[in-house]
């Protein structure tokens, strides 16, 4: 039999004036299976607390109802109270007395009856409570960070200075992402390689990382606390741990005009090579699509003259399985190629370059070192046009989003160019100046005041080549949109910031989920920034969407920091309302129908399938297994289930009917 | 093959010698062109700049007149026309609330089961028999004009990149030409404003001469007669405007074709154009050009 | 369901006119400019295409009669080098299209644009009456239309001595089925009938 | 504000979601904005979880109207829990029809934490609503008293 006891506060005059307290705690004594009710003036007060842990005791009370002000109040002082007192915490219910009634209603007789209406349905709900514990899950203390750019490497480090182990795996040969590429930095214009270095040799030196580069996730399965992520380290052609980083092999090998990625394509490199000099860690790989020995069979020009007999060439791709607690996604971006521009010529014109491409002609280790040269036949350029928005904001071409950095590293372009070559005239052709940010504006302002940089306010329509100059059509629509017609030596469109061409395939392997740019989800945009749907994985950087090098450490650091706060504790401790599908204990039995609509329905993916196997091992049914530590608790599975296999703790079928009928 | 075939009105006068051209390489080529009984003009700009209605129920006849003939392609020559009839069919299709006002406004039904194509669709295709059969070949520099209607609107075009295509120049190619890479090529002439306002058109068709003069054109190529207007009859009031004069001859493609077919000058109709067709002595000289090959 | 509507009953506006007959919608226009750079017509027009859109984008009524009121709109070649390239994807000829009639409905025709209105009507005026365009007599009527005796005279011997004009003209065989289609087009739209012949 | 002393009180059930509508009534009561007192709360985390069976329960058991609300679209807590609802809810229209529910009584919306004074709108919106359609006897209810879910199921 149930034993409840009521509560009834007046909040002062917040309930009492309107509502009549007493009276209310009278009519739920008389409802069955209440065995106490009383009224009183401050029920949250410590005296207010007292009465209702004396009556637990006294009483022997197997639930309590406390009507009063809002759950979303005091549900957690109260349930903290019964539990001092020996009831489970879940077997405590609030009837909304105050905001739901007392100051939305009138004082009348209709609105004490409304009180004694919400108390009933409450105390029929909690005649249905179970006691429940909270969800102990334990963590497994490492963290999986994928992608060694700036993103990755801040999060790694955080992490790993935090004393928590941290694996790191970077696709290319190196770490160091996009930002290894840049020249200088806005808005301070600061090298970027000399701020980006030291971070690199710290991730290769620190203790706490483990660094697989050449290496992709291939699997990741389980969830928040205890993830299983299986890495698959590509063949380098190298032993890592004898190769000293010598470079011979590098200065020996034949083939060498392969375009350099890192260069943009503007530069060559070798088949065997590493990505750039300051390279992490400084150990070649052999290109296999180009290496002559892998096409043709001979060569091996590379393994006579390595002074430690590093090579392996008959090496293979190895699968390493590392058991996580974290993932930080911060996997980057890429940018649209010049092809991507069909009225600026399908990147047929080879003095028509990307920004990025320009990056490593301002670089002082680019294939100009540093020299601002044109690729198509290395003469300075004497006017140079940039074009901003390439791409983006341009929904004709699929994107119709901003890619926020181009206008800032425009602007540090012109600059930059008109640093190196002071008689050069660059021009801006740009729709809005986007320049939001900590002495980004004066950035901007200084290109064009101090600078000189001209910038027309308008969008090009074409470029075409005439006698070794690049016709660039444009109008000012500041000044009556006159056509402007610019005869320039050099091109450089600030092309749009996208997703790696993988991105989609990676979120669906982690079960992540993204927007139709392909660009990462976050979990919510301004109160869980850095966190995704799916609970135990993170995101940094520009795989989230387009952003600078200070947005992306920021957001690093914020990832880095919710993981550390995760490693904080042993276990996971969760509210129970969770969902679970019903079973009877052995044998093993459930009225679950196989049919998975649950598993379709829920946004976290918490829906496992599991066999039901007879005494011999044979499989009996499939039925569905809520994996607690991942189920939020929405409830929609139990809505969609037709056979009332699966519920919501707190919130069970039971319960809710219950309160129907108490109405 | 057999094809439908609108020849349009300025094939009937203005550009005979287009019509001409087609109509003697279209039997080497293993074409047969039916022409559409009774068609009519298809309203060009004029049309669609006065009433929308008719802008489509003068095309939507003629299509209609040559689905009822069983054509599974109907041949239009002139891109202009082409680009009236391909965009009536378009939008027909798109709207069957429209299809069926229109169908009743012209008092023939319409599903639109023919497909419109161009002389460079149809060239295009040919290119191996051209290649084949180039029995003088035209071993001259050519700038390539599609001018507006062949590559745009992008619902319309069959160039696969309609901001340099390269359709026209496979055609060229394949009877012996160099074709040039130039700036112009999809800019435009000035079209129906040739009559109204020459001024303008020998500001817009003189830059489309001018630079591929200047890039060592030796003649121009085209596949409408609007363009060829522009560019061949209006070539005095261009010279006037740019104070330059230019000898350089404006073929259809249908005529250079031909001529690599090892047709007669005659009958390709060159005798018809403003500017003369005559080349420098050369590699090869059209119709009297020994064989090469 | 209980939100606030705050779309009182109203007259259609113009940009919302302009949307029913074109299904196009001038505030998708950001004002690029991209447009203008690529109309060939633009160093003749007294508004830009964008301009043109700006005119409409403000939403007023001696606004909208600027643009009705502008050369540009029939100077416009509908070479769709605009719509080609438009970032926004705005279909400016056929907004140019609707222009053109309306400001012929509305009599707001630039005067520097009756050659070009008359040449369309001559060129209608023709087919009217044979289904297809007789050259000689549209060069003709359009001559008496505008009085440009001259222009053009010079090449019209030329033409003839290559036999490229014919004084005959080609008719359809059905020049009555032609004609119904002009009428009925003409009912659908009365005040856009097609020509003033 | 003062109530009409009619001579029907319509009964009206709210299906509502913790994170927005149910903490938009909380707030119209901070607002001390005043409605009509018809109206019953029951909360549930998530529109999401408010299945078929529910509102049919409550027209069973006495309800002359409901009300089913939760986030606004976009906005939901567990990110796609009242997408899932929203879908549903077309379905849920249908079936309802088809056992013959009329479908004036059941009113969806949106009221976010934030809109306190909407919640009261409604409230009071869907009373006159239901008021005008008089009392509900054409659906047989039940008013046996012990929950019995086997029994709409
Ligand atoms: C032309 C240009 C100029 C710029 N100039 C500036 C500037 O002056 N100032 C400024 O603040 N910002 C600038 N930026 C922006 C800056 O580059 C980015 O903000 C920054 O690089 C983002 O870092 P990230 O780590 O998120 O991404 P990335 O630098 O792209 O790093 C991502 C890393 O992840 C790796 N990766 C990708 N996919 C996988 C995978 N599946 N598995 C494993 N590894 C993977 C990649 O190889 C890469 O190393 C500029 C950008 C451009 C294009
Ligand atoms: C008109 C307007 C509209 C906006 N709209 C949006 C929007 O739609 N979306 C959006 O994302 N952002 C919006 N913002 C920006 C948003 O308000 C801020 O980003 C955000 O509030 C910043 O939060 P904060 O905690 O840093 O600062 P604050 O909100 O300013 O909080 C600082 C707190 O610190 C307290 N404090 C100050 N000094 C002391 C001290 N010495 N000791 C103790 N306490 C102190 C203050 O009392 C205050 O409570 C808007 C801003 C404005 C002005
Ligand atoms: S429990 Fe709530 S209603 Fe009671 S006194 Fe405290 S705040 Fe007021
Ligand atoms: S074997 Fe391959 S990598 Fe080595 S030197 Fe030869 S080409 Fe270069
Ligand atoms: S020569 Fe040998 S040791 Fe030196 S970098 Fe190459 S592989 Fe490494
Ligand atoms: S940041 Fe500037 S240049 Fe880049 S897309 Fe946005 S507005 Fe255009
Ligand atoms: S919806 Fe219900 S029956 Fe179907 S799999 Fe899930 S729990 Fe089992
Ligand atoms: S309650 Fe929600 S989160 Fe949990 S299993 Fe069901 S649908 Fe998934
Ligand atoms: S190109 Fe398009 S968006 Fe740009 S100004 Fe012209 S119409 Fe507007
Ligand atoms: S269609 Fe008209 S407005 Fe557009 S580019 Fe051509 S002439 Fe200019």
């Amino acid at each position: 039999m149930p034993r409840i006891g009521v509560f009834i506060c007046h909040c002062g005059e917040n309930i009492g004036a309107t509502v009549d307290a007493a009276a209310v705690a009278k009519a739920a004594g008389e409802l069955p299976g209440v065995v106490h009710a009383v009224d009183y003036k401050y029920m949250c007060s410590d005296p207010g607390q007292n009465l209702i842990k004396e009556a637990i005791r006294e009483k022997k009370l197997t639930g309590v109802v406390v009507g009063a002000c809002s759950p979303r109040m005091h549900e957690p002082t109260f349930r903290r109270a019964c539990a001092e007192a020996g009831l489970n915490a879940f077997l405590c219910e609030m009837a909304n007395l105050r905001e739901h009634c007392s100051w939305v209603h009138e004082k009348l007789p209709e609105t004490t009856e409304k009180a004694i209406d919400l108390v009933r349905v409450m105390v029929e709900k909690v005649k249905r409570n179970r006691p429940l514990f909270p969800i102990n899950v334990p963590i497994t203390k490492t963290a999986l960070v994928l992608g060694g750019g700036i993103a990755g490497i801040q999060a790694a480090l955080d992490i790993a200075n935090a004393g928590h182990p941290v694996v790191l795996v970077e696709r290319e040969a190196s770490i160091g992402g996009h930002m290894a590429q840049l020249s200088e930095t806005f808005p301070t214009l600061d090298c970027s390689q000399c701020i980006l270095t030291p971070r690199m040799v710290e991730v290769a030196q620190h203790p706490n990382i483990r660094l697989y580069t050449y290496s992709e996730l291939e699997s990741l399965e389980g969830f928040i606390g205890n993830f299983k992520a299986v890495i698959r380290k590509k063949a380098r052609g190298i032993d890592e741990a004898t190769c000293t980083g010598c470079g011979a092999c590098i200065q020996k090998c034949p083939t060498k005009k392969i375009p350099s990625e890192f260069n943009a394509h503007l530069g060559h490199r070798t088949a065997i090579y590493v990505p750039f000099p300051q390279a992490v860690p400084n150990k070649p790989v052999i290109d296999r699509a180009h290496c002559t020995y892998y096409r043709t069979g001979k060569c091996k020009l590379c393994e006579r003259v390595c002074p430690t007999k590093a090579l392996r060439y008959d090496q293979e791709d190895l699968l390493v399985e590392v058991a996580v607690g974290a993932v930080v996604v911060a996997t980057g971006y890429e940018v649209k190629g010049t092809d991507f521009f069909p009225e600026y010529g399908y990147g047929r014109y080879k003095d028509v370059i990307t920004g990025l491409q320009f990056e490593r002609l301002a670089s002082a280790s680019g294939p100009t070192l540093g020299a601002i040269r044109r690729p198509s036949d290395g003469q300075v350029p004497e006017t140079v046009v940039f074009i901003a928005c390439a791409g983006s904001r341009d929904p004709a071409k699929g994107l119709h989003y901003c890619s926020k950095i181009c206008c800032m590293y425009t602007a540090k372009h012109a600059m930059l160019y008109k640093h190196k070559v002071h008689h050069g005239r660059p021009y801006v052709f740009y729709m809005d100046i986007r320049a939001g940010g900590k002495m980004y504006e004066e950035f901007v302002r200084r290109a064009i005041e101090e600078d000189q940089v001209s910038y027309i306010r308008g969008r090009v329509s074409r470029i075409y080549e005439k006698n070794g100059k690049l016709i660039v059509k444009g109008v000012d629509t500041l000044l009556n949109s006159r056509p402007v017609e610019i005869a320039a030596d050099l091109v450089v469109l600030a092309t749009a910031m996208v997703p790696q061409p993988d991105a989609e395939a990676l979120a669906q392997k982690m079960k992540i989920s993204y927007d139709g740019d392909r660009f990462l989800n976050e979990a919510h945009p301004k109160l869980r920034p850095v966190e995704m749907n799916t609970a135990g994985i993170f995101v940094a950087g520009a795989c989230q969407a387009p952003k600078d090098i200070p947005e992306t450490v920021a957001q690093a650091s914020g990832a880095a920091s919710k993981v550390i706060g995760l490693f904080s504790k042993d276990e996971l401790s969760r509210e129970p309302v969770v969902a679970v599908v019903n079973r009877t204990a052995p044998p093993l039995f459930s009225t679950c129908v196989g049919c998975f609509l649950c598993e379709t329905a829920c946004p976290y993916q918490a829906i496992e399938r599991e066999e039901i196997k007879d005494r011999n091992g044979n499989v009996l049914k499939t039925v569905a297994r809520v994996n607690q530590g991942v189920c939020q608790g929405c409830g929609t599975c139990v809505a969609l289930c037709r056979s009332k296999s699966i519920d919501l703790q707190g919130f069970t079928n039971e319960q809710v009917f219950a309160e129907l009928v108490a109405l | 093959m057999k094809l439908g075939y609108f020849p349009g009105c300025s094939l009937e006068s203005s550009a005979r010698e287009y019509n001409e051209s087609l109509q003697a390489v279209a039997p080497l080529l293993d074409l047969e062109l039916c022409e559409v009984p009774d068609w009519n003009c298809c309203g060009a700009t004029a049309a669609h700049s006065l009433n929308h209605k008719l802008a489509l129920a003068l095309p939507a006849r003629t299509l209609a007149l040559a689905e009822r003939a069983g054509f599974d392609e109907l041949l239009v020559p002139c891109s202009a026309c082409y680009s009236r009839l391909a965009a009536t069919r378009r939008d027909l299709l798109a709207n069957e609330a429209l299809r069926q006002e229109i169908t009743s406004i012209i008092e023939l039904d319409y599903v639109g089961s023919t497909k419109v194509v161009s002389v460079v669709d149809v060239l295009g295709r040919a290119a191996p028999t051209i290649r084949a059969k180039a029995s003088v070949p035209f071993l001259r520099k050519v700038a390539c004009y599609y001018g507006c209607y062949l590559t745009r609107p992008a619902s319309l075009t069959t160039c696969a990149r309609p901001e340099d295509p390269q359709e026209m120049e496979a055609i060229v190619a394949s009877a012996g030409a160099t074709p040039l890479d130039w700036a112009f090529k999809i800019d435009c002439c000035g079209a129906a404003l040739s009559v109204s306002r020459t001024a303008t058109v020998a500001e817009l068709a003189g830059r489309i001469v001018a630079d591929a003069a200047e890039r060592g054109a030796e003649a121009l190529v085209v596949a409408c007669p609007l363009c060829h207007t522009n560019l061949d009859l209006r070539r005095p009031a261009i010279e006037r405007h740019r104070g330059v004069s230019y000898a350089l001859p404006v073929l259809y493609i249908t005529q250079l074709v031909g001529l690599a077919l090892g047709l007669s000058e005659r009958a390709l109709g060159l005798h018809r154009h403003h500017v003369p067709v005559r080349f420098a002595p050369g590699a090869a000289a059209p119709a009297a050009a020994p064989k090469e090959n | 369901m209980s939100s606030a509507s705050h779309a009182a009953p109203h007259a259609p506006t113009f940009p919302e006119r302009v949307r029913e007959a074109t299904g196009e919608s001038v505030f998708q226009c950001y004002q690029c400019g991209k447009c203008a750079a690529g109309c060939p017509l633009a160093a003749e027009m007294d508004y830009t295409p964008n301009q043109i859109l700006r005119l409409l984008q403000l939403n007023l009524p001696e606004m909208e009669e600027e643009a009705l009121r502008a050369l540009s709109i029939w100077l416009c070649l509908t070479c769709e080098t605009c719509a080609a390239r438009c970032p926004q994807e705005v279909d400016i000829p056929k907004i140019m299209d609707h222009l053109r009639q309306e400001s012929r409905r509305r009599g707001l025709v630039h005067p520097k644009a009756k050659d070009i209105l008359a040449f369309y009507e001559s060129l209608l005026a023709s087919v009217r009456k044979g289904g297809r365009l007789h050259e000689v007599g549209l060069v003709a009527s359009y001559k008496l239309k505008t009085g440009h005796l001259l222009q053009d005279v010079l090449l019209t011997p030329q033409l003839l001595q290559r036999g490229k004009l014919s004084l005959r003209p080609h008719k359809v065989a059905d020049t009555d089925a032609v004609r119904r289609i002009f009428d009925r087009c003409d009912a659908a739209a009365p005040e856009n009938k097609a020509d003033h012949a | 504000m003062e109530f009409a002393v009619s001579a029907f009180e319509p009964k009206l059930v709210a299906f509502v979601c913790n994170w927005c509508t149910y903490a938009g009534a909380d707030l119209t009561g901070t607002s001390r904005i005043k409605y009509a007192p018809n109206v019953r709360l029951i909360r549930l985390p998530c529109t999401g979880r408010i299945d078929f069976m529910l509102l049919l329960q409550a027209f069973g058991k006495g309800a002359d109207g409901v009300i089913v609300s939760g986030c606004h679209p976009g906005d939901c807590h567990y990110t796609a829990g009242n997408f899932h609802a929203r879908r549903r809810w077309t379905l849920f229209r249908r079936l309802l029809d088809f056992v013959g529910v009329d479908l004036r009584r059941v009113h969806f919306a949106w009221v976010s934490a934030a809109e306190g004074a909407k919640w009261a709108e409604l409230v009071n919106d869907v009373k006159t609503k239901i008021q005008a359609l008089g009392p509900y006897d054409a659906f047989p209810k039940r008013l046996d008293g012990r929950p019995q879910p086997a029994e709409v199921a």
